[in-house]
Order: C-alpha cells, then structure tokens, then sequence
C-alpha cells in the first residue's frame, strides 16, 4: 500500500521543532502544528540552560529560524489538530487555523499598531508578570514574525468602538483583516509525530507553600523570566522593588508526591534549581540561598559537576521537604525537618522559589483521546515497549517526542525527537507498508455481522461494511489488513467462525489439538 | 515416554512471552515433567474456551493457557480478554462436573523460566490427583 | 397359533428367565418412555402405560461403528457370525414394529446392508396391545391398527389379571420355551377378552387422516403455495425424524481420536438444510418448504410408490413432540382439502 | 386475558400499511396445543388469542431463512412485522437488535407481560384424553382449565413451566404498545442453581452424564433459541469440525457446554431449549448458571441496558484472577 510522502509533527517546541527539522531535511513534506501564535514551547521562556549555562534563546531561535524559512515545512501556527482518520502511510488530519485577524503574509511585525492599541492586559508570556497590548507578538523572535490579536481584549471585536490598529496599519500594508474566521484544511501525510508538550505543576495545590497568598512565593518558571535580560525586569531579581537577600529554594513540588497524584521525579527540578540558585548568586554576590531537597538527582552529562560547583558558591542544600511557608513581617519564614542533622529548621526568606514539577499539557490529554493513545499510569502518553520501543506507540506511524511522553531536559528532548523523525522517515522513505502475515479475515457468506469482533479487536482494525447477498444488502465485518496487528481476537469472540485468524484458524488450532492426542496414544 | 496413565496437559502459550519462556526454561535447563504438549497462539485472546473442550475430548486431562502479564500484553488486551472467558468458562465445567482445577491460566513472561516449570510442575501434581478425566471415551 | 396366559404377577421372572439375551424393556426416564438395557428384570420398574421412544435405537443404533482403523493396524470390520447374543425388546407397540417391517426393504433390496440385517435377525420383538390408545394416534388411517402384529414375534394383551400371549413367528416359539414354567392355557373367555380389548382399542384410534388418492394428490399440487404456508411454522429441527419409526436416513462420517478410527454412520434429518446441501454449496431444498414438503412426499407418495406401503405408521410421536406444533394429521387434511 | 385489545390493536396496526403481517398465536382444535399464526389479512385477526398455553417464543420467526415474512414483499426491509412478544422475548429481541441481526425498525412490537405459561407436557400429563380445544386461563395462583365440557381449578405451581419459575423479566423491556397490565417482578432466584453447586464434583458428574447421554442431538434446543440465528450452525459444520456427529455422552456433553457458552451474556431465559427437548434435559441449568456468574464475577445482566456491549469481547482490569498461576 503506497505512503503518502509526508509527516505531521504536532507541536512547536523544542520537539516538534526538532523532528520537523530532520524529517523536513531528509527531503519530506512536513506539516507542523503549533496552538499558540508562534513556535518555541516552553524553551524559548527560557532563561539560560543547564548545566552549560548558554541562554536558551540563543540556542533556539536559529533553529525556529531555519525551521521558519524552510521549504519543505508548512507551519501552522495558532492552530489545532480536530480530527485524525486512517492509519500508517495514510493518515487524514483536520487542522484548525484560529484567526490572527492579521494577514501573515501582509504582516512585517513593524509594530506600529501595537503603540497605538490602547488595551492592556497580562503578558503569558512573561507568566503575566508584565503588561501586553490586545494586539501583539508574543515575543520579538517569534516564527512567525505576525501579530496576533487578542480576541478576549480588542475593543473592536469586543464593541466595536476602536479601530485605531487598522487606521495606522491601513498607512502602511494594511494588514488586519478583521473578516477572518476559523478555517479548517485537511492534509494527508505518512506518519504522525506527537510532541504536544507539558504543562507546570499548579503550585496551588499545595498550599502549604503559600503561593499566590505570598507574592514572594514564586515558581521556578516565573524566576526563569524574572532572570532573563528580555523579561519584564530586564533581568535583575526584584520583588517588590527588592533585591531579595535570602532566597530560598523548595524542590520536588508536584513531583515524587503521592499526595497531588503525582509519583515520578520530573527530572529537571533539581538541575533548574541549581541553576537558578547560581543565578542569584551571580547576581546578589552577598544572598543568602538555601535550597530544601530530598534527593538531589544530578545524572546527565556535567551535571554533577555542575550541582558541585553550586554547592561551592555558597549555595545551602538542606535536606528536607519544608512543611509550611508563613509570613513574618513582610518576610517570609521556611518551616522544615533538617532530615540529616534532624533538626527542626525555621529560615527567613525575602524570596521562596518553588521548584514545581511537570504534568502532562493540557494538549496532550486531547491528542491522546484524539490518536487513541493510551497513557502511562503517570498519565503521560505511553510508549509501545518502555525498553524496546520508546518512540513508538502501539498505533503504527505515531510517534512521540518530548515530554508528551515523560518529563526529560532538553538534550534528552532533542534526543528523543530525532529518533521519533528517523522512526517517522521509516515508511515515508521506505514509500510502501507491508502487512502482517498472520492477520484475520472474515468469511463473508457466515459472518453475521453482529460486530462482536469491532468490539474486541484492540486495533479499531475491523468494521462493519454493507455488501449485496441474494437481494438484500447486509452488513459484514472487515478487517483493515494495515491495521490488523494478527492477535487472533476477534477470531474467537465470531459465534458462526466467520473470523479466523490466518496461520491460526480454528481448523488448523483442532487439527493440532488431534495431532496431539494422537501422539499421546 | 509417556505411559497411557500419566496425566496429559495442552498449554497453549502465547507467541511473546509464555512460549519464549518455555523457551527460556528449555535452554536454562529448568527441569519440569514432559506431561505437557504446546501448541502455540499469537495471544491469548485467541482462546477460544471451546478449543480446550476439543483439547479434553482429545484426551487432554488438564488444559493451561498461558500469557503475558496483565498490562504487558504485546497485543494490549489479549490476556484480559481470555482471562475473562476462562474464569467464566471454569465455573461451567465445574458445574457440570468437570474439575475446574484442568483448566487454569498463568502469566508468565518471557523472562520467568523458572516459573514455566513451576507451573507445569504444580499443575501436573494437581492433575496427577485428579486422575485421567476420560472424555475420549464415549 | 399357539396362545398362552402369563399372569401379571409372572412378568418380571418371564423376563428374568431370558438370561440368555440381551434383554431391552421400558422404563421410565426423564419423564419419557425408553427402551432400555437391562440386566436384573427383578430389579426394574417397566413402564408399560405409554408409548416408548426411540424403539427403532435397537436395531438401527443412532451411532454405529462400520468398522474402526488405526495407522498401525489397519482396517477392522466386525464379524458377524451370531454366536454372540442375540436380543429380546419387550414392550413396544404395534406401530413400531410395524415401523421395521416398513424400512426393511430398504435394507435388504438392491445392497443388502449387514449390520441391520444381522441386528435384525438377531432381535425378538415383544408386543404390547395397546389398550388406551394415545391422543395423536392415528395407526388405523395408515393401514396399521393397536392390534396389528406385524413385525412381531410376540404379542401381549393385558385382559386384567394377566397378559394374554399370542405367538407369532417361530423366533417366538424359542421365547415360549425357555419361559414355559410361567405360561399357562387360555381358557375360552380369555381369549374373547382379549378379542374384545382389541376391537374397542381400535375404536379409540380417534385422529384420522384420508389417505385416498393422496399420493396422486400431492404430485399434483408439487409447486402449489400451500406448503410454504404449512411449513411456515416449522422451525427444522430433527424432532419429527428422529422419533419416526419409519426414518432410516443416515449420514456417514470418519472420525478419529487419538488415533484410532472410526467410520460411523447416524442418524441424519431431512428436516436440515445442511441435508442436501452439495459441496458446491448449492441446496436443492433450500427452505423449511421444501424439507417439510419432501418429508410428507417421503412418507405419502416415494415410499408407496416403491414398495407399495405408506410410509407413515401414524404413530403421531411427530406430533406430540413438535415444538411448533407441526401436525400432519393436519397437513394431510389441508392438502386433501385443495 | 381478554383478547379484544390484543384484536383491536392488531386491526388498527395492519390497517397502518407499513405492516406485512402479524406473527401471533393461535388456538387449535386439538387439546391443549397453540401455533405460530401469521396474519397477512383481517381475515385471520380473530384467530389471534394470548393464555398462558402460548408457550413458543415468536421471535424465532423473524430470523428462520431471515424471516419469510420480512422478506415476503419486503426486500428493501421498508416495512414491519408486527408480532406478539413476551418478556422474556423482548430480551431476546433486543439482544438480536444490539447483535445488528435485525433492526428496530424492521418489528412492531405488541409487548405482552407474561406471568409464565404452562409447560405442554405437564398439563397433557394431568389431562391426557382431551377432545377438541382445550382453554386455560390463570387467577391468583391457579389455572382454570376447561377441556371436555369440565372445567378444573390447578394451581399454578404444578403446570407452569420450570424455566418460568425463575423468571425475572415478565414484562417487556422494548415494544410499540403494551397489551395487559405489568406484573410485579420477581427476585432472581438461583437455589437450584446453588443445589447443584453444592454436589460434589463425582455428584455433579453423575447428574450431567445421565442427562447428557439421553440426548439424541436432534438440535431442536438450538432451532428453538431465539438467538441461535447463525445461518449454519458451527457446532453442526464439518470444516473446521468442532463436534464429530456421533452421539455419545461425551460428543454430547460437548454440544451442550458449547452451546450453553454461546449464550453467555446473551440468553434471554426464555426457556424454549428446554421446553422443546423432547428428552426433557435441564438446559436451563447450563443457561441460568453462566447468568448467574456473569452477574456475580462481571456485574452483567443481559438486557439491562438497551445499548450493551458483548460480555465475552469486552473485559474489566479487575476481573477475577483466582485461577492464575
């Protein structure tokens, strides 16, 4: 069966950016679906990145770059997949495209409409703890280079009372076209690359940590644009127009914690908060840091030695999971059990960062009801052999990238995505799929059509269809030879033996069971 | 070789992981009695409750179908499928007076050599007190 | 012919003293009557108030062995010289014996088949005069009566205290001689009861069918709607065949286990469609129509035409046993109707 | 029961012309006997009648040779056939209906509430000479029989059927007009289930193989099963052979657990297999314990749910796993 000579890489981080890239380059048509107005995830909020400390932007944006001029890709941005029919080597996909109300191909991100807007509202990007207009980009290097506005803010889509972007624009390229509307495309591809992402653990949760009650309580992810020289405080650490003096770190929030449901280890907690710590010390010589831990987990390549040469700028590990943050003035106080020296320690903080963990995205849960994948007790999208097949899912020609399918750092990232693109390039390149051997097939002129084998098969590789017998049109099953993996279950839920399982009839499963009396006799 | 009075046992092991751990005890050389014959399925789920009364008819005095642990199916559901049927179909020949103890599952893995003999082992002990079941007669 | 008197009281030890052969009586089972295999007469309860099943079992087994083979030794075919035991059935009626005489020819003209005319040979019917004939008996449309002794070597009539014993056929004789010591001479008015017992069971026959120009009737209406209509509620399963005394189809199958081979022959129905299904997978009666309309031909037409004697001993088992009230009692009266 | 809103109906429902015909019950003339009617014009409407004697499941009708009435003047299966259903064949019904073997649309349903109906042999035991017609009716806990200008008073204990003793479903759970008033149901009762699950082992096996090598496979417990519509039968095929045809206790032993199992999850314990077997073997045992488990090991009744997955091609995480090595 012939294989439609391109791929689907479903998000626009780091992941799907990567995958995109390698299968784009190996000559295939690549399409690339990204729910937020330009592509870059999480990495691009990045500060810098351990253990190498190189800034994250840095690293990426070439990348979002090359990937945003490349000729083979097709990138969707502010869109969504709906809907995925068909199997490997012939997938259909349904795209969403929201409408940005702005003509990307008109577009030059001049940005004048943005002074002239007069709305305000929370930036997401900088985790809203800066100002941004109602028409905007999201970031200076976002791919692609267009404005977006914001649905829920501009007052003309809202009342229609303002159309100050369009005079202004209408000077220049007249870009914005508030006549668009959702539009949908379907496009045909070979293989589907999943990298739909992670969200952060809601510190909320966990109350005992104050967050959100304190304003100095804040998560690693909002120190990492607090940090960085593009965010809203160009960088220096202030809260509430402080440079904090004693900050403190709380690791394993959300993570290795059976009591918000999530049991594994995040894996990049320990590494963020040694980089962050080294942060703060970078840039308060004379802070006082202490972070709380239960194990510290440095394993990847530098890291250790990384984790070391934090411990030696002073930084204070404490091991511990701190109990409750309170006020204390306008400070804050960290209340835990020192479990080596078990001692009941109290330290006064300007500053607590929360090390929260990931959770699956809120994307990936719709991805995976809409591929039908399933998910791993830890509620990520679940790999066909955890040891064997660690990109692939049970469902031929999807594959998964990123931390859609576990928490991993970016090198690991990366590392996934390549191989989830040379996986994916595997039916693309080899142009064909070829079926099982041992797959079912039905006995049309018996089968009853009753559809107890649909219900059985574990492959959705078996529906019922309509066929013309002595008159009358009935309904019989039949097997999708692509899908049908030969499990042999349907076979023995068929009440007339209409379905049987090729190699493993039920003639050839009772001629055995005789042969085998005989050898007994 | 078999005398006429030994207890005979079908298993029907799954393709991934009872077969190749008969497999693996085989070749790890863990010691079980040869009064089991193998016929090999893909999956479990391919069980047909109905082929191990064709298996007693044929003289079967015991019946063992073995799979993957549940949630390791390679087929995802198989083993589930078939424990269902079995557990149901165990209690019917139980009825009608056939020992349900001849009918058993077991999961064992590709790895659990050591167990594949120590279920054949205690499954022909069993067997072995049970007597010869004689469907073969008429 | 020879009469005797057995007296009620005698019966089981008349019995008892055929240790000499395999003796069949009926009993009650399953709230049906069987013919069943029995070694101790003394220890049975018979059942002799109704209409055993399955009578035609003894001599025509549902399940019979050809022969067996088996890879190493080859091919065995039973023997049969008749130095093992030959049977007695005690009990049965007239229609059933009857039922033998009826598919005798079929066993013995044009390819003689040894295993029914061995079994056949070998077997001594015992009869029972019907006295309350049951309700879908209807023998006396069929040329048959409660009283006909045909096919019999023995008949009983019950007059009260005692059985009344008429000796048929010389096989009778040697039942007479090794049960003598319970025998004794009827009397005149035994033998006027037993002639009265005989007219007014005939009398009770109360079903009747018109058998006149049936057969002439039938070939003529062939094609007509009504048997779709009469065999609408036919569900065809093989109750009417199976319990007919006068149905001889059989299917020839090979089995194996462990081993050793068998080639049987049973009992098969016309009333599957799987019957004359060809392996081309065409059926020339692919409906319950064709199937109910080929069993009424059987019996009414194909079997007078070729050996001048209906079909049909009117034994009316077909009818109690229908499930969907089937009655070709009915039937016959529908198509005379036409 | 009165049968004039049963006759009422059905006139106003052939008169609808979306109707071929009404498969109903009859009366015969002899004795106790009732038939299958097929109603194609008002002139045999009178003739329908519903008393407890209407003991055969009409549902069979639909799926014989795929329903000679369905097809009858039907081929592009616009129209209906109306036929009389009990509560136990409604279950039935619907189950051929969640199974695609027919389609809602293709019946018209005179549901009947049905307070168990009389085992055949039992009352022509108890009556055996009846002339001409026979009517029995039933109130509170008896039958009223009259048959040859008598008429007798039996309770209902000694006639009914056995299988309508356990009956859980009197009144039923899908139809187009319900005729007579709903019966208040019944408990599920399975002590004769559990009496035979106390024998022992031996005893048990004692029991199944007297009965079992009574049978003489004549199949009338299949064709008589409302849900045994399989065009040719699996167990009756001879490639791949799954039962040889002689008939001997173990062949038969085997026939009746297979079909038994093919019931699981789908038996309507309508009771006809037991009813028709003209060797009386109790077949609704076999039926009614694979119900009973499939409740206690999988919480699943049939005809529960108008829309029910297949038990058997289906499975629960948790489902029982005492018997695994």
């Amino acid at each position: 069966m012939a294989v439609v000579p391109s791929a689907l890489v479903i998000g626009g981080g780091i992941a799907g950016i990567q995958a995109a890239l390698d299968i784009a380059d190996a000559g295939f048509k690549v399409y690339l679906v990204e729910r937020e107005p330009s592509i870059g995830g999480h990495m691009i909020q990045l500060d810098k990145t351990f253990p190498t400390l190189d800034c994250s932007a840095c690293i990426l944006t070439p990348k979002m770059a090359d990937l945003g001029n490349h000729p083979n890709i097709e990138l969707f941005t502010y869109s969504e997949v709906v809907d995925v029919n068909g199997f490997v080597g012939n997938f259909e996909v349904t795209i969403k495209r929201k409408p940005r109300y702005i003509d990307e191909n008109k577009c030059n991100a001049c940005g004048l409409c943005e002074q002239y807007c007069s709305i305000e509202g929370a930036d997401p990007f900088n985790v809203n703890l800066s100002k941004r207009k109602a028409i905007y980009m999201p970031f200076p290097q976002a791919v692609p280079a267009c404005y977006v506005i914001d649905p829920e803010r501009c007052r003309f889509l809202l009342t229609h009372d303002c159309t100050q972007c369009v005079e202004v624009c209408k000077k220049g390229l007249n870009a914005i076209d508030f006549k668009q509307t959702e539009k949908f495309e379907t496009v045909k591809v070979g293989s589907i690359v999943v990298a739909s992402g992670y969200d952060l653990f809601d510190p909320v949760l966990k109350p005992e940590y104050g967050y959100q009650l304190y304003d100095n309580v804040i998560t690693g992810f909002e120190f990492e644009r607090l940090s960085n020289a593009s965010g809203p405080t160009t960088g220096d650490i202030v809260i509430n127009g402080k440079k904090p003096k004693d900050v403190v770190f709380i690791q394993c929030v959300g993570s290795r914690d059976k009591t918000v449901g999530n049991e594994y280890c995040s894996r990049v907690c320990c590494m963020y908060t040694a980089k962050q710590a080294h942060l703060v010390r970078e840039k308060t010589p004379d802070a006082h840091i202490t972070v709380f831990y239960i194990d510290v987990r440095a394993f990847g390549k530098g890291f250790e030695e990384f984790y070391d040469r934090v411990k030696l700028e002073g930084v204070k590990y404490r091991r511990g999971n701190p109990s409750e943050v309170y006020r204390k003035g306008d400070r804050l106080v960290v209340k835990a059990e020192d479990t080596l020296s078990a001692e009941l320690v109290e330290v006064e903080a300007d500053l607590v960062v929360l090390a929260t963990g990931m959770v699956p995205g809120k994307g990936t849960v719709e991805i995976a009801n809409l591929l039908k994948l399933s998910r791993s007790p830890d509620r990520f999208l679940m790999e066909a052999h955890p040891k064997l097949r660690p990109v692939d899912t049970p469902s031929d020609g999807i594959f998964l990238a990123g931390c859609c399918q576990g928490p991993k750092d970016i090198p690991d990232t990366v590392a996934q995505a390549s191989a989830a693109a040379a996986k994916a390039l595997i039916p693309l390149s080899r142009g064909k799929v070829t079926t099982e051997v041992i797959i079912s097939f039905v006995e049309e002129s018996i089968c009853r059509g009753c559809g107890f084998c649909v219900e059985a098969c574990p492959y959705d590789a078996i529906m019922l269809k309509q066929i013309q017998q002595n008159g009358n049109s009935i309904s019989v099953a039949s097997v999708n030879e692509v899908l049908c993996k030969g499990c042999g279950a349907c076979a023995s839920v068929c009440f007339s033996g209409a379905m049987q399982q090729k190699s493993f009839t039920d003639g050839q499963l009772l001629s055995m069971i005789a042969a085998l009396g005989e050898q007994y006799a | 070789m078999l005398k006429k009075t030994d207890p005979e046992i079908v298993a029907f092991l799954c393709n991934w992981c009872s077969y190749a751990g008969a497999d693996l005890a085989g070749t790890s050389h863990f010691h079980y009695p040869p009064n089991v014959k193998v016929i090999r399925v893909m999956c479990t789920g391919r069980m047909n409750p109905l082929l191990t009364l064709s298996a007693f008819r044929h003289g079967a005095d015991g019946v063992l179908i073995s799979g993957c642990h549940p949630g390791e199916c390679h087929y995802m559901e198989g083993n589930y499928l078939a424990r269902r049927r079995i557990a149901l179909f165990r209690k019917l020949l139980g009825f009608v007076g056939i020992n349900p103890e001849r009918l058993r599952m077991s999961w064992v893995s590709a790895s659990e050599g050591n167990k594949f003999s120590r279920v054949i082992k205690e499954m022909t002990e069993k067997i072995k007190q049970l007597g010869p079941l004689g469907l073969e007669e008429e | 012919m020879n009469c005797f008197i057995l007296s009620k009281n005698n019966l089981n030890d008349f019995l008892a003293a055929l240790d000499s052969y395999e003796l069949f009586v009926p009993i009650r089972k399953n709230g049906i009557t069987v013919l069943a295999h029995i070694d101790d007469p003394l220890a049975i309860k018979l059942d002799l108030t109704s209409q055993p099943y399955l009578v035609k079992q003894t001599i025509f087994p549902q399940t019979e062995s050809l022969f067996t083979f088996d890879r190493k030794k080859g091919i065995k075919a039973p023997s049969f010289e008749t130095n093992h035991k030959s049977q007695v059935v005690f009990g049965i009626r007239s229609c059933d014996a009857r039922g033998f005489c009826i598919i005798d020819p079929v066993f013995e003209e044009d390819y003689p088949d040894p295993y029914y005319i061995h079994k056949r040979k070998s077997t001594i019917l015992i009869g029972l005069q019907c006295i309350e004939p049951f309700t879908n008996c209807f023998c006396t449309s069929v040329g048959g009566s409660p009283s006909s002794t045909e096919g019999l070597d023995l008949q009983f009539t019950d007059i009260g205290e005692s059985y009344f014993v008429e000796v048929i056929t010389q096989k009778g004789e040697e039942i007479i001689k090794v049960t003598a010591p319970f025998l004794s001479c009827p009397d005149k008015n035994q033998s006027v009861k037993k002639d009265e017992v005989k007219k007014d069971a005939e009398q009770k026959v109360k079903r009747k069918i018109d058998v006149n120009q049936l057969s002439q009737k039938i070939e003529q209406i062939f094609e007509d709607s009504v048997w779709s209509d009469l065999a609408e509620k036919c569900i065809s399963c093989g109750i009417c065949t199976f319990f007919c005394p006068t149905c001889y189809c059989f299917d020839i199958q090979d089995e194996i286990i462990r081993g050793k081979g068998k080639r049987l022959r049973t009992w098969d129905s016309c009333m599957y469609s799987e019957y004359t299904a060809h392996a081309s997978g065409y059926n020339p009666r692919p409906t319950r129509m064709e199937r109910l309309r080929n069993r009424i031909y059987h019996k009414f037409k194909q079997n007078i035409d070729r050996y001048g004697v209906s079909g049909c001993v009117g034994c009316g088992r077909c009818i109690t046993l229908c499930p969907s009230n089937e009655d070709i009692v009915e039937n016959i009266e529908t198509l005379q109707r036409l | 029961m009165d049968n004039e809103k049963l006759i009422a109906e059905a006139k106003t429902v052939l008169l609808r012309g979306d109707i071929v015909g009404i498969i109903g019950y009859q009366k015969d003339s002899q004795g106790f006997r009732v038939s299958p009617l097929f109603v194609r014009d008002e002139r045999d409407i009178e003739k329908l009648f519903f008393s407890p004697l209407c003991w055969l499941s009409l549902v069979n009708y639909l799926t014989l040779e795929k329903g000679r009435l369905l097809q009858k003047g039907n081929p592009g299966k616009k129209a209906k056939v109306a036929l009389m259903v009990r509560g136990c064949d409604s279950k039935a019904l619907n189950q051929i209906i969640i199974e695609r073997g027919l389609s809602r649309d293709e019946v018209y349903v005179f549901g009947i509430p049905c307070n168990g109906v009389i085992d055949l042999k039992k009352i022509e035991k108890m009556f055996p000479d009846v002339q001409g017609s026979a009517q029995v009716s039933e109130n509170n806990g008896f039958y009223h029989v009259r048959c040859n200008g008598k008429s007798h008073e039996v309770p209902k204990e000694e006639l009914i059927a056995d299988s309508c003793k356990h009956c859980v479903s009197p009144n039923p759970i899908l139809y187009d007009v319900l005729l007579y008033t709903p019966i208040v149901v019944k408990q599920p009762d399975y002590r004769d289930i559990e009496e035979i699950d106390n024998m022992s082992i031996a005893e048990k096996w004692e029991f199944w193989r007297e009965q079992f090598s009574m049978c003489v496979r004549c199949y009338a417990c299949r064709n008589a099963c409302p849900l045994c519509y399989c065009d040719d039968c699996i167990l009756e095929r001879l490639s791949p052979q799954w039962i040889y045809r002689s008939v001997n206790m173990s062949e038969n032993l085997i026939f009746h657990l297979a079909r038994s199992f093919h019931h699981a999850g789908r038996c309507a314990g309508c009771g006809e297999c037991e009813r028709v077997c003209p060797v009386n073997l109790p077949l609704m045992l076999l039926n009614r314990k694979l119900e009973k488990d499939s409740k206690e090991l999988f919480h699943y009744t049939v005809g529960e749910k108008a829309e029910q997955k297949p038990l058997l091609a289906t499975f629960n995480p948790q489902d029982p796993d005492d018997f695994i090595f």
